[in-house]
């Protein structure tokens, strides 16, 4: 009980964070949006093409800017020496970690939320069933990303050229979650002709099983002294 | 100084290197509870170093420090809830006010707390709603010490309390270190500054490139000789 | 900086062999179709690449060895 | 400097140099026989031969990643610096094996399916690996402080590692959903023989890598070793 209030805690830290400099998240969502709008203008808006690359386009382009919100969530952390005082303070290293990936779960699904209809105007698609699977696949898609992300933000943040290092370990770690949410996605938004929509949600959720209990396992390594 | 029960705090031969430089080189000291000890020395002595790993942050290469009979980087998830470290950096997040500072710091660490009292105790006004980014350095200091006046601590790490403190906040300021120890705690403050800290404690420690060079009761400090 | 540069070159080296080597020989150029001929270049390519791998990491492994020398 | 320097051809010889010699003259003579005297294979002609230096480095860049990963793992619970060289020396001869892997594949891929490179699972989970494997190499190289890069990169090889059964399954359902990709066919006899025999050469080469790796990284802990503790003073 205490180690959920403790995550219960950090997350709400970080959510109040987010809450008070609203300019950082509203930043993330006219990247990936201006990233949407390039897509589309790259590929002349081709009627044909568009809404068949709708889903994947979603995807990378809140890839691309969770890596700067992920840089950002532990950035703020280290301004002040604050992540020092949390490793001090009373608060167990692994809630620290779960409740700072709740949080930025939470970030992502915003800023994805928020990217969905505009996707679906431009990209002239929309899911026309099976809305429970889609809000899944939105959900679990942020919670994949944000679990290795939070780890390696901890790691790269104090490293040297940390905004190379960030997309270099967490792109190709990410490939399976962003491949299923990304087909997901498609598949849905071109009604799901071959029912594989539930499957590639199945794979979000065994990939998010196994991030999360396992960096929550080495984020103590990651944060103390040795 | 040689606090003889297991109670208080113990620390032998403790040492702690970075890279091929050994920061802090077997130091060894005992401290009852309730007593109160000057850490001197100049920049790069080691101090910031001996206190950080008195406060868990690192852990000794060598040597052992043990609170209250136990080791405390063994025990160090315990024990982390009873040392108070007032450090370098203030701990805050910039933007947050004064006010949501302080309540998130308290509800991460499960104290209850009273915000508006302990912003007073401080000095600074209860009801400035600006964010952190605002406030000057001297203010960000008040503010981080209202951070540790929320815990109890059996262990009380100052690291250059006094710097940039107006001379009205420093008397004040060892008001509330007083208040904040009690008469139970172990109080460690390293500073340049020991006329000003002399109030406070009961011994001194002068450390010089890693090494305990001198140690006393605090009115026959060195540097309080050489001063006068 | 150097090592990871270094590894670059290796593999950017290793990938320009692959891809300018000469292709004498080649008929077919449609997917799944298998050419007559016996392919030699494709062969020796192959072995090559792994050889120059194998001994050039040796080498990598000998120069970063440190000596008095290069102390 | 101090007179601990490594030198050790001035001192001895080290065992693990007996199976770089060993690795080395196998593979030549495996390569030598398998390049001049087996019979090509019926369907692939003599291109079949690509798969005696492809199919070991694949093999056995697995089990050196494997190897990084129980590193990995030791490094990170017993805190023990010589894990630290053989993390280090497994992540380096995993990606120059699946390098190889990756280029000779394509090469062999080129003949005998008409293209370089193909989405094809087994292929695409090899590129995913390596790169994630790249990406464990630049965090080592970018993190100076050798405690904080020994932990983390240990955090991220165990982390990459255990991502590789996941991508597997993505890129297999990636491809399910469309079409069946045929392995090539299986080979016999003599053929059979020279897969062994240069799967063990470089078997032992990989041993050889990882252990003259993990002497350097030895070597370079002694150098940068902190001088012994002044004695104490009773100050």
């Amino acid at each position: 009980m205490r180690f959920l209030r403790q995550v219960l805690a950090v997350a709400r830290k970080d959510l109040l964070i987010e809450w008070r400099s609203p300019a950082r998240i509203s930043g993330l969502l006219f990247f990936a949006l201006a990233l949407l709008l390039l897509v589309a203008y790259a590929n002349g808006g081709s009627t044909f093409l568009l809404p068949q690359i709708a889903g994947s386009t979603l995807w990378i382009g809140l890839l691309l800017a969770s890596t700067r919100g992920l840089d950002q969530s532990w950035a703020v952390e280290l301004e002040r020496g604050a992540l020092e005082g949390l490793v001090l303070w009373p608060v167990m290293p692994a809630a620290l970690f779960y409740g700072k990936a709740i949080a930025n779960t939470f970030v992502l699904l915003i800023v994805l939320l928020a990217l969905c209809p505009l996707t679906m105007a431009i990209y002239d698609v929309g899911v026309k069933e099976d809305y429970l699977i889609f809000l899944g696949l939105l959900f679990f898609g942020c919670s994949a990303l944000a679990a290795p992300g939070t780890l390696y933000g901890a790691i790269t943040a104090r490293a040297r050229g940390s905004s190379v290092l960030l997309p270099l370990l967490m792109f190709p770690l990410i490939v399976p979650a962003l491949m299923a949410a990304a087909k997901g996605c498609s598949a849905l938004m071109s009604g799901d002709i071959f029912n594989e929509a539930e499957i590639w949600l199945w794979l979000l959720i065994v990939f998010n099983v196994v991030h999360w209990s396992l960096s929550g396992l080495l984020f103590r390594y990651v944060v103390e002294d040795t | 100084m040689q606090g003889d029960s297991e109670a208080g705090l113990h620390v032998a031969d403790v040492s702690r290197r970075f890279g091929r430089r050994w920061a802090v080189a077997r130091a060894s000291f005992s401290l009852a509870p309730g007593e109160r000890l000057m850490l001197t020395g100049a920049n790069g002595s080691g101090k910031t170093t001996l206190l950080r790993c008195l406060a868990t942050a690192l852990k000794p290469d060598h040597g052992e420090i043990r609170l209250a009979g136990e080791c405390l980087w063994t025990h160090r998830d315990r024990h982390r809830a009873s040392i108070a470290y007032f450090s370098h950096a203030p701990r805050l997040y910039d933007d947050l006010n004064a006010t949501d500072n302080l309540k998130v710091w308290a509800r991460l660490g499960e104290y209850s707390i009273d915000a508006h009292s302990l912003l007073e105790q401080v000095g600074l006004p209860p009801d400035r709603t600006e964010p952190v980014r605002t406030f000057s350095a001297g203010m960000r200091r008040r503010l981080a010490f209202a951070r540790i006046l929320m815990q109890k601590p059996r262990l009380v790490l100052l690291d250059e309390p006094f710097s940039a403190l107006d001379p009205e906040g420093r008397t004040q300021l060892v008001k509330l270190v007083d208040t904040l120890c009690g008469d139970t705690a172990v109080l460690i403050v390293a500073t340049h500054l020991p006329r000003t800290a002399i109030s406070l404690c009961h011994h001194g420690i002068h450390m010089e490139a890693g090494q305990i060079t001198w140690r006393g009761a605090h009115d026959d400090h060195p540097l309080l000789k050489g001063a006068t | 900086m150097r090592k990871p540069l270094v590894w670059l070159v290796f593999f950017g080296g290793l990938a320009l062999v692959t891809t300018f080597y000469p292709e004498a020989g080649w008929t077919a150029d449609q997917p799944g179709v298998i050419a007559p001929g016996d392919k030699w270049e494709y062969i020796t390519a192959a072995y090559v690449v792994t050889w120059v791998g194998l001994i050039g990491y040796t080498i990598s492994l000998w120069v970063r060895t440190p000596t008095k020398k290069r102390q | 400097m101090s007179e601990k320097s490594y030198a050790p051809w001035k001192d001895y010889i080290p065992w693990e140099h007996f199976f770089g010699v060993v690795g080395l003259c196998s593979l030549a003579a495996g390569h030598i026989w398998g390049l001049f005297y087996t019979p090509p294979e019926t369907n692939m002609g003599d291109v079949v031969k690509i798969l005696f230096v492809h199919v070991p480095c694949a093999w056995n860049s697995m089990l050196v990643f494997t190897i990084a990963f129980f590193a990995a793992f030791v490094s990170l619970i017993s805190g023990r610096r010589g894990a630290d060289g053989v993390l280090a020396g497994a992540v380096e001869t995993g990606l120059l094996l699946t390098g190889l892997t990756l280029i000779t594949g394509s090469i062999f891929a080129r003949p005998t399916w008409g293209y370089w490179w193909t989405s094809d699972p087994r292929l695409n989970t090899t590129a995913i690996l390596f790169l994630t494997f790249i990406g464990v190499l630049m965090l080592r190289v970018m993190v100076q402080n050798s405690e904080r890069r020994a932990i983390w990169s240990a955090v991220a090889t165990i982390i990459a590692y255990v991502n590789v059964p996941i991508t597997y399954m993505s890129v297999r359902w990636m491809r399910s959903v469309h079409q069946i990709q045929s392995s090539p066919s299986d080979v016999d006899g003599p053929l059979k023989l020279v897969w062994r025999i240069s799967a063990l050469s470089i078997l032992a080469l990989a041993i050889w890598f990882i252990t003259r790796r993990y002497r350097i990284e030895k070597a370079r802990q002694i150098a940068e070793a902190a001088p012994p503790l002044p004695e104490a003073n009773n100050a």
